[in-house]
């Protein structure tokens, strides 16, 4: 069947097959060949759209390949890869063969030519993630998941409806770049809005992703919201909104960012706020600045995949990822520590590391189109991810008071993995060339310029000084176990205590109602029973008297009808 | 990193990060310090050897990033302080219904101590 | 054999086995294998004619005129083929499964629970090869008696209280609506004949169709249109093969599949959606849908979850007549057989559960996944199925009433369908979900349980994999289901 | 052989039972007297077999009683409505005997068996004179013999029970108050015009115009044939009388004698008195139609109370009588149609039903419902039955109800009569509850311990089966009653619209 062949069906195929190869070594070489055999299938063709047939007069496509879709697929595939080798230790298949399903879902998403395959493999990725919360096996992670999936589907169902109109509507359903302006589009936008995270429809990250497995969480953090960015590059590249929603989107997680006590929400918060610098570059829409969101979307994949590794091996040997449990830990981790800095590294966008290559590109873009507030929006929320995640975060887990754990080093898929993606962020931003040349657009842009290169190690450093000089006085916000009220709030608690409210008034009235509709037809039943029952008078024995009476009665009415 | 010291024991430096030991002392900390301020200026310096140019004219005025940066992060910690004011909350408040205050399962878990 | 007696002989088969059924009565494995044989009899034959109809033949018989004008008939066109084949295709597996569930239960009386078993086959089969309303009604009260001693079958005072009320409400709309939206059309039109657009345009008052088909929408009582629903939920006091394959598709769809037909063949799409008769109708079913959901989702016992989950699912289907256009009836119909794999399967894992663990609440089930993976596998699949979800094929049935609603320009009506996606979530996901992810509160309890007979489990599989099958395959469905006519035909 | 009786098939209608009923009582012993009964009730349905087949295409069969050529001589005149009604009542006669057999013999001592049949076949023969004739004068005297031999039958069950007698007794006052109104009501009728002929009556009428004594004639005809029929509220004799008489006895009432009044009164209004007669129709608008719906309900509900099922039955019966009633009262085609369509349906199914009872009441002993409980695994074919005929009361398609109810309803919707038209509709689901009710006894109950039933002997069960067989085959194939029906409907009115035109 090669016209219904996706790289999805690869992974697809390959999940179905997990429970038959042996645990261990056997399953654990398997689960890393896999994305290799994926990339296999698209790498080397020729841009244009494969598979394309037609059903029930539709243009379906799975399979489209041009560079936008080639750079998402082989990042998801690569960090698929890194994350199989993360999971080296993991014995659980449901975890692994959600971990291919919506490994796979995500690439058959990336490479749908038409807006149905990409719904397919939008809602496949929501409902293979979900797995990796309920793998948890506890109640929390189990309404946790509960709640991502509604969420997550309901970002289908949107899409879905989205299409419908959008089909309704241009009488196509080929995915290409839209204009905003009817519901149609709106619709999807929303849809696409959900899982990129949008402020105000953000909160299911936060909520689900410190809720899954250890493993888990670093799977969850590749895929979903990089999915949405892709929709965005393709569907809505230079939609002015985009921009405001992006800004929005990289300020505001900062605060929560530092405030969280549980260091893999602060990276959710953290991934948050950089997913708002790819919106912004979705939404410039320049050549340029589509590179940016793309480059940083790769980027991203990687640095932050590599700290929630690192936070996620912390939480595998000491049990915990509250900041308020650990501390000090570099004298028994300090390879962890290393990788975790490399990642830091990364965010905070210094020089020779991903973020720094990549981030440059968006700010550009916006500089170039001389947007200077988005710009300085922009380089605040650089600021504030230097802050939270490339230095409190590294501080709490390995620095800061001694929280006298001593834990093994991670074990060593852990560490392979992540000295393998640290190696990536380094990479990349050495050699900058090999990612530039894989991105969407053909545009020349050098970020190691002299001035750049400082500027940038300047911000780094001075931040980097004041974090210092802060926390030697105590005036950073104290980490704290507590709960952070987010958005999420009007549907936890808001939400259920008016739903109670409203099902306690419609009990009342519901009760009050049948109560008194039921005693009506008692009395109803009541009153039919003593007339027509055995001893009421319809149906009693009469004496012949009184059967006289009523023909005399009848005669009497007829003989009054007689002469009227 | 204060009062944590005291808890560097002989066996601490058998471990495998003990290169690092004592960076977390108040000692350490004041060295990072210094050591952060010395390349601040040094960074600031460079530019008043070779001027940089940016794409707004805000980034002429001298050391920009770096006073930004520095009122960027005053501002972040006062906005999550009053943040936090508003919004914190228990950590059990949403009960059974949320991970935040439940233990992490032991299954999913190898932990094992450094020195076991 | 000429396509005529074959349709006669689809009906007669499910119809005759009951007498067989009887004289082996004593003899149970002997019993039963008379039902599969005659449930597989049932099928080659409706499948023989299904590859008939596809061709284009439209075989029809009139059998007698019962009143003056009033004949006893059969005409199979693309629709009721269609439900024909779903229902004695899925007889087949549950046929097999009752083997399974009615042993493993204890059950008593199981011959007579495979005698009118045999009945309701037949009666639905008949309802779908009606040719005519009059016939199809005389099929629907057959289906409605014949399934009363199924509901009681347990006899005890709950059971007997459920098979009242079911027989109370199913009776009470069919004789008190349906029977006078019957007579009134055959007064106007002087015929109940299934014709393509509808017979109706022309001799009716416009103003008066809304009521007409008031009386159409209630008194067909088995599409469980709110307010006359209660009784799908008393009737899961029936053993579950008849939740099964009756209360998820034989009756039900029975009740659905006449709105679908009154809406094409009696009133006409056309008609509908010009004088515009439907609407209300379509804001009931869109209540229907919602208010159903919400009600499946505070229900702890799993049949009665499942049964208001039926009863919101049955209203996609009105709504897809009552949308009035021709991919409202594609979607209709579509539903009506991705909606029988689905809730079959659903069921049928609720049947399991209860005959492997005595287990009926959604609350004890913590912790059964990992006894019974097999079934919440399948239930899992069965409940994207039902909610719509790719790649299951509930969510084809779903985009063409979408479409639907699009067309029609009600948007509202897309948001309905796309919150009841959302509540089906909430009340199917949590299910298995519970069973294999949370640790069950008694332990030593559930040591012993295992996955149910492999009578039950097979059934099970075979329904879920029909959910991914479907998926797949839905372009030759959409492709069949493009033959209802829609317009009328015209005249030579 | 057949040339020579041919011709006089609607004198030997009447005369055979007639004649046989004197010796019936001469050959003494229960077995005789049951066979000479059986031969003789058989030999009259093929009579009216053989007339039904005559006048089926509407030919009217006139036959002058020794010659004498109407209006001064008696007139048997036989069209398809009498021919359709002389049918039910041979018909019921011919298998309420076979059925007789045992249940007589379990309820009336052995020497009086003679006796019982003796009155049977008078009673026969009355109902039979009275649907043959065409002399007004001789329904009365018809239908005096037919009623003092019902007055007998219904006491006969005194054996059993000795309320028989008070109910017998209360019978033989309304019936006689009812016969009296009936004679006056033909003596107004005869002062007027001065013909006894029902065809010449109608002629006369139409020539004479409305009076005051005609109005007055018709209110007492229609009084007094509405005790005899049982027309709401003047039923009250019949619950007890059905209740008590012996079961083969109820049977065949209820099958026959209320029809039988029916189709008088059907006769006198529409052919003697005219379709269009103003008057008429007035009161029937005004008095008989919401005298049947209050039937329909009131009737139906006190049924759903009772505790002894041929008392149920019985106020069933008067629930039916209303649709009867309703059906002509709504004075159009179809409903004619359907009270005439519904006289044979109601007669088959009921004589079924009152069968299963008297099955009950030989097998089990009682027709208590409550003591009936698990009664459908003793006796299986039995309860069947009762399951069968109780569908047809409802009216569920496959049964003769459905047909009667389908016109029933189509006339009210002819007419525009909406509320009329739900409410039939509302009565018949009366009846699913006083059915259901005995179908859950029956079958979902255990019963009680140490209670042994035995099957009804196949002597009963056979007439059962026929009536209920009958019952489902009119149902399933209605062309010919409902032809005949219709055909029966557009004569009546046709005649009159002729008559009352110049």
């Amino acid at each position: 069947m090669p016209e219904y062949y996706t790289p999805a069906l690869a992974y697809i195929a390959a999940a179905l097959l997990v429970p038959f190869v042996p645990k261990g070594f056997l399953r654990g070489l398997y689960l890393l060949l896999v994305p290799v055999a994926g990339v296999l299938i698209f790498w080397g063709l020729t841009p244009g759209t494969y598979n394309a047939f037609n059903l029930m007069g539709m243009q379906i496509g799975l399979m489209r390949v041009d560079a936008l879709s080639q750079i998402f697929g082989l990042a998801f595939s690569l960090a698929a890869m890194l994350a199989a080798l993360y999971a080296w230790h993991l014995r659980d298949t449901v975890q692994q063969v959600a971990t291919l399903l919506y490994a796979g879902s995500a690439i058959g998403a990336v490479f749908a030519a038409d807006l149905i395959t990409l719904f397919v493999f939008w809602e496949g990725t929501a409902i293979a993630s979900v797995f990796l919360i309920w793998a948890r096996r506890t109640e929390g992670s189990f309404a946790a998941g509960m709640r991502y999936l509604v969420i997550q589907i309901g970002s289908g169902v949107i899409l879905i409806a989205g299409i419908v109109l959008y089909y309704r509507e241009m009488g196509t359903i080929s995915f290409t770049a839209m204009e905003l302006g009817s519901p149609a589009t709106w619709t999807i936008l929303a849809a696409i809005g959900i899982k990129c995270a949008f402020p105000f429809l953000h909160n299911w990250m936060h909520d689900a992703y410190p809720s899954a497995t250890v493993t888990g969480t670093v799977i969850l953090s590749i895929f979903t919201t990089k999915l949405a960015v892709y929709a965005l590059l393709r569907g809505f590249p230079g939609t002015e909104l985009l921009i405001y929603i992006g800004v929005a989107m990289a300020l505001f997680p900062i605060a929560f960012a530092l405030l969280e006590n549980d260091l893999r929400r602060v990276l959710t918060y953290s991934l948050n706020s950089q997913l708002g610098f790819m919106v912004v570059g979705a939404g410039i829409g320049t050549p340029l600045a589509i590179n940016g969101a793309a480059a940083h979307a790769v980027a991203s994949i990687f640095y932050q995949g590599l700290l929630f590794m690192a936070v996620g091996a912390i939480l595998f040997r000491t049990g915990t990822a509250r900041a308020t449990a650990l501390g000090g830990l570099y004298r028994t981790m300090p390879l962890t520590m290393i990788f975790c800095l490399v990642g830091a590294a990364s965010i905070s966008a210094l020089p020779f590391t991903s973020g720094f290559v990549s981030k440059s590109l968006i700010l550009s873009a916006a500089g170039y189109d001389k947007m200077f507030y988005v710009w300085l929006a922009l380089l605040a929320a650089s600021t504030g991810a230097i802050l939270h995640t490339g230095l409190r975060l590294p501080y709490l887990a390995f620095f800061g008071s001694d929280g006298s754990l001593r834990p093994k080093e991670a074990p060593g898929g852990m560490l392979l993995a992540m000295a393998l993606t640290a190696a990536l962020c380094i990479l990349i931003g050495v050699f900058p060339g090999a990612l530039y040349a894989l991105l969407p657009n053909d545009v020349k842009y050098e970020p190691y310029t002299f001035s750049h290169t400082i500027v940038q190690l300047q911000l780094v450093a001075f931040v980097a000084l004041a974090f210092a000089w802060a926390v030697g006085r105590g005036l950073l916000p104290k980490a704290e176990r507590s709960t952070i009220l987010d958005f999420d709030w009007t549907y936890r608690r808001l939400l259920p205590s008016i739903i109670r409210g409203l099902r306690r008034l419609a009990g009342a009235v519901w009760d009050r109602a049948s109560r008194n509709i039921n005693s009506r037809l008692d009395n109803l039943v009541a009153a039919v029973f003593q007339l027509h029952g055995p001893q009421g008078p319809i149906a009693r024995t009469w004496p012949t008297g009184a059967m006289v009476m009523m023909v005399a009665l009848l005669l009497g009415m007829t003989l009054v009808l007689t002469y009227l | 990193m204060t009062g944590s010291s005291d808890k560097t024991t002989t066996n601490d430096k058998a471990l495998p990060g003990a290169m690092l030991l004592g960076i977390d002392t108040a000692r350490g900390g004041r060295i990072v310090t210094w050591l952060l301020v010395l390349i601040c200026i040094l960074l600031a310096a460079v530019e008043f050897v070779w001027p940089l140019h940016g794409y707004f004219e805000i980034e002429d005025q001298p050391v920009f990033y770096g006073w930004f940066g520095i009122l960027v992060c005053i501002a972040l910690a006062i906005f999550a302080r009053i943040i936090g004011a508003i919004l914190k909350r228990r950590e059990d408040y949403y009960g059974s219904l949320s991970v935040s205050a439940e233990e992490h399962p032991a299954f999913d878990l190898a932990q094992e101590k450094a020195d076991a | 054999m000429s396509n005529e007696n074959l349709l006669l002989l689809a009906i007669a088969i499910p119809a005759l086995t009951p007498f067989l059924l009887a004289l082996f009565g004593k003899l149970p494995n002997l019993r039963d294998a008379v039902s599969v044989v005659a449930s597989i009899a049932t099928f080659a034959a409706v499948l023989h004619l299904l590859l008939a109809v596809i061709d284009g033949a439209r075989p029809a018989i009139s059998l007698l005129e019962v009143m003056p004008g009033l004949v006893l008939g059969f005409e199979i066109e693309p629709l009721g083929m269609l439900f024909a084949t779903v229902a004695s295709g899925l007889w087949i597996p549950t046929s097999l499964y009752s083997i399974g569930y009615m042993r493993g239960a204890h059950e008593k009386k199981q011959t007579r629970f495979a005698i009118c078993f045999a009945i309701a086959i037949a009666a639905a089969v008949g309802i779908a090869f009606s040719g005519n309303l009059f016939t199809l009604f005389i099929f629907y009260e057959v289906l409605t008696i014949s399934t009363y001693p199924l509901v009681a079958h347990k006899e005890t005072p709950e059971a007997k209280k459920g098979a009242r009320t079911y027989l109370a409400i199913l009776m009470t709309t069919s004789i008190l609506f349906l029977l006078v939206a019957l007579i009134w059309t055959w007064n106007i039109t002087g015929t109940t004949e299934f014709r393509a657009g509808g017979i109706l345009e022309g001799h009716i008052d416009p103003a008066l169709v809304p009521f007409l088909l008031a009386l159409f929408a209630f008194g067909i009582g088995k599409a469980a249109l709110m307010p006359f629903h209660r009784w799908l939920p008393a009737a899961m006091v029936a053993p579950t093969p008849v939740s099964a394959l009756l209360h998820a598709v034989a009756v039900v769809k029975a009740g659905v599949f006449t709105m679908l037909k009154v809406g094409t063949y009696i009133f006409g799409v056309g008609f509908l959606s010009k004088t515009g008769a439907a609407d209300w109708l379509m804001w009931l079913a869109a209540a229907s849908i919602l208010i159903a959901s919400i009600v499946a989702i505070t229900k702890d016992d799993l049949k009665a979850r499942l049964a208001y989950s039926t009863v919101s699912q049955l209203s996609y289907i009105t709504l897809g007549v009552a949308l009035a256009t021709q991919m409202g009836v594609v979607g209709g119909a579509m539903h009506i057989v991705t909606h029988a794999f689905g809730k079959i399967a659903l069921f049928m894992c609720a049947g399991a559960i209860y005959v492997a663990a005595h287990k009926t609440k959604i609350s004890q089930l913590d912790g059964l996944g990992r006894k019974m993976p097999i079934t919440f596998f399948c239930f899992t699949i069965a409940a994207l199925s039902i909610i719509g979800l790719p790649p299951f094929a509930g969510a084809w049935s779903k985009w063409y009433l979408m479409i639907a609603a699009a067309e029609t320009s009600h948007l509202i009506i897309i948001g309905v369908l796309m919150v009841s996606s959302l509540l089906n979530v909430a009340y199917l996901l949590p299910i298995p979900a519970r069973a294999f992810f949370l640790k069950s509160k008694d332990d030593d309890a559930n040591g012993k349980i295992e996955e149910a007979p492999l009578f039950c489990l097979l059934p099970i599989c075979f329904a879920a994999l029909g959910c991914v099958v479907i998926f797949f395959t839905i372009g030759g469905l959409y492709e069949y289901l493009l033959n209802i006519p829609i317009l009328p035909e015209s005249l030579p | 052989m057949m040339a020579l009786i041919e011709p006089h098939l609607p004198a030997l209608q009447v005369v055979i039972p007639l004649v046989a009923a004197p010796f019936c009582m001469m050959l003494g012993r229960g077995g005789l007297a049951w066979i000479f009964a059986s031969v003789v009730s058989l030999a009259t349905f093929v009579i009216s077999i053989a007339l039904f087949a005559q006048t089926y295409d509407g030919t009217i069969i006139s036959y002058h009683m020794g010659g004498w050529a109407p209006p001064i001589g008696i007139e048997y005149r036989v069209d398809i409505l009498n021919a359709f009604v002389l049918l039910i009542v041979s018909g019921s006669a011919a298998l309420v005997l076979p059925y007789a057999r045992s249940s007589v013999a379990a309820e009336i001592p052995a020497e009086r068996q003679a006796l019982f049949y003796t009155a049977f076949l008078l009673c026969v023969a009355g109902l039979l004179g009275v649907t043959i004739t065409g002399d007004a004068f001789n329904v009365f005297v018809f239908l005096e013999i037919s009623s003092l031999a019902t007055y007998a039958l219904v006491a006969s069950g005194a054996w059993a029970n000795k309320r028989a007698l008070t109910a017998a007794y209360n019978y033989l006052i309304m019936g006689t108050i009812g016969a009296t109104f009936f004679v006056i009501g033909i003596g107004m009728l005869y002062s007027v015009t001065g013909t006894l002929n029902m065809a010449d009556l109608a002629v006369r009428i139409a020539d004479h115009g409305d009076s005051s004594t005609l109005r007055m004639g018709f209110v007492l005809i229609l009084l007094g044939i509405g005790l005899k029929l049982a027309m709401f509220p003047l039923h009250l004799w019949l619950p007890n009388a059905y209740a008590y008489a012996p079961s083969a006895v109820t049977a065949f009432l209820a099958a026959t004698a209320t029809k039988v009044a029916v189709y008088v009164m059907l006769r006198f209004m529409f052919t003697v008195l005219g379709f269009d007669y103003e008057f008429q129709a007035d009161t029937l608008r005004m008095v008989v139609l919401p005298l049947a719906i209050i039937a329909m309900f009131a009737a139906s509900l006190v049924a759903i109370f009772q505790d002894d099922l041929k008392r149920m039955l019985a106020y069933s019966s008067v629930a039916q009588i209303g649709y009867i009633l309703l059906g002509l009262s709504l004075l159009n085609e179809t409903g004619i149609t359907a009270s005439i369509v519904h006289l044979f349906n109601h007669a088959v199914t009921k004589a079924a039903l009152f069968m299963v009872a008297g099955c009950f009441i030989f097998s089990a002993g009682t027709s208590s419902i409550s003591k009936l409980a698990g009664v459908g695994r003793d006796m299986p074919w039995t309860t069947a039955a009762f399951v069968a005929g109780g569908l047809s009361l409802i009216g569920l398609p496959l049964t003769v109800g459905f047909i009667s109810k389908w016109y029933l309803v189509l006339a009210t919707l002819e007419l525009g009569w909406w509320p009329v038209a739900l409410m039939i509709m509302a009565s018949s689901l009366l009846a699913i509850i006083y059915v259901w009710r005995v179908v859950e006894v029956a079958y979902l109950q255990p019963a009680p311990a140490g209670v042994t039933r035995k099957e009804a002997p196949l002597s009963m069960l056979i007439p059962t089966w026929i009536f209920v067989g009958l019952s489902v085959w009119f149902g399933v194939n209605a062309m010919l009653t409902a032809t005949a029906a219709g055909r029966a409907a557009s004569a009546l009115i046709g005649s009159s619209h002729i008559l009352w035109k110049d």
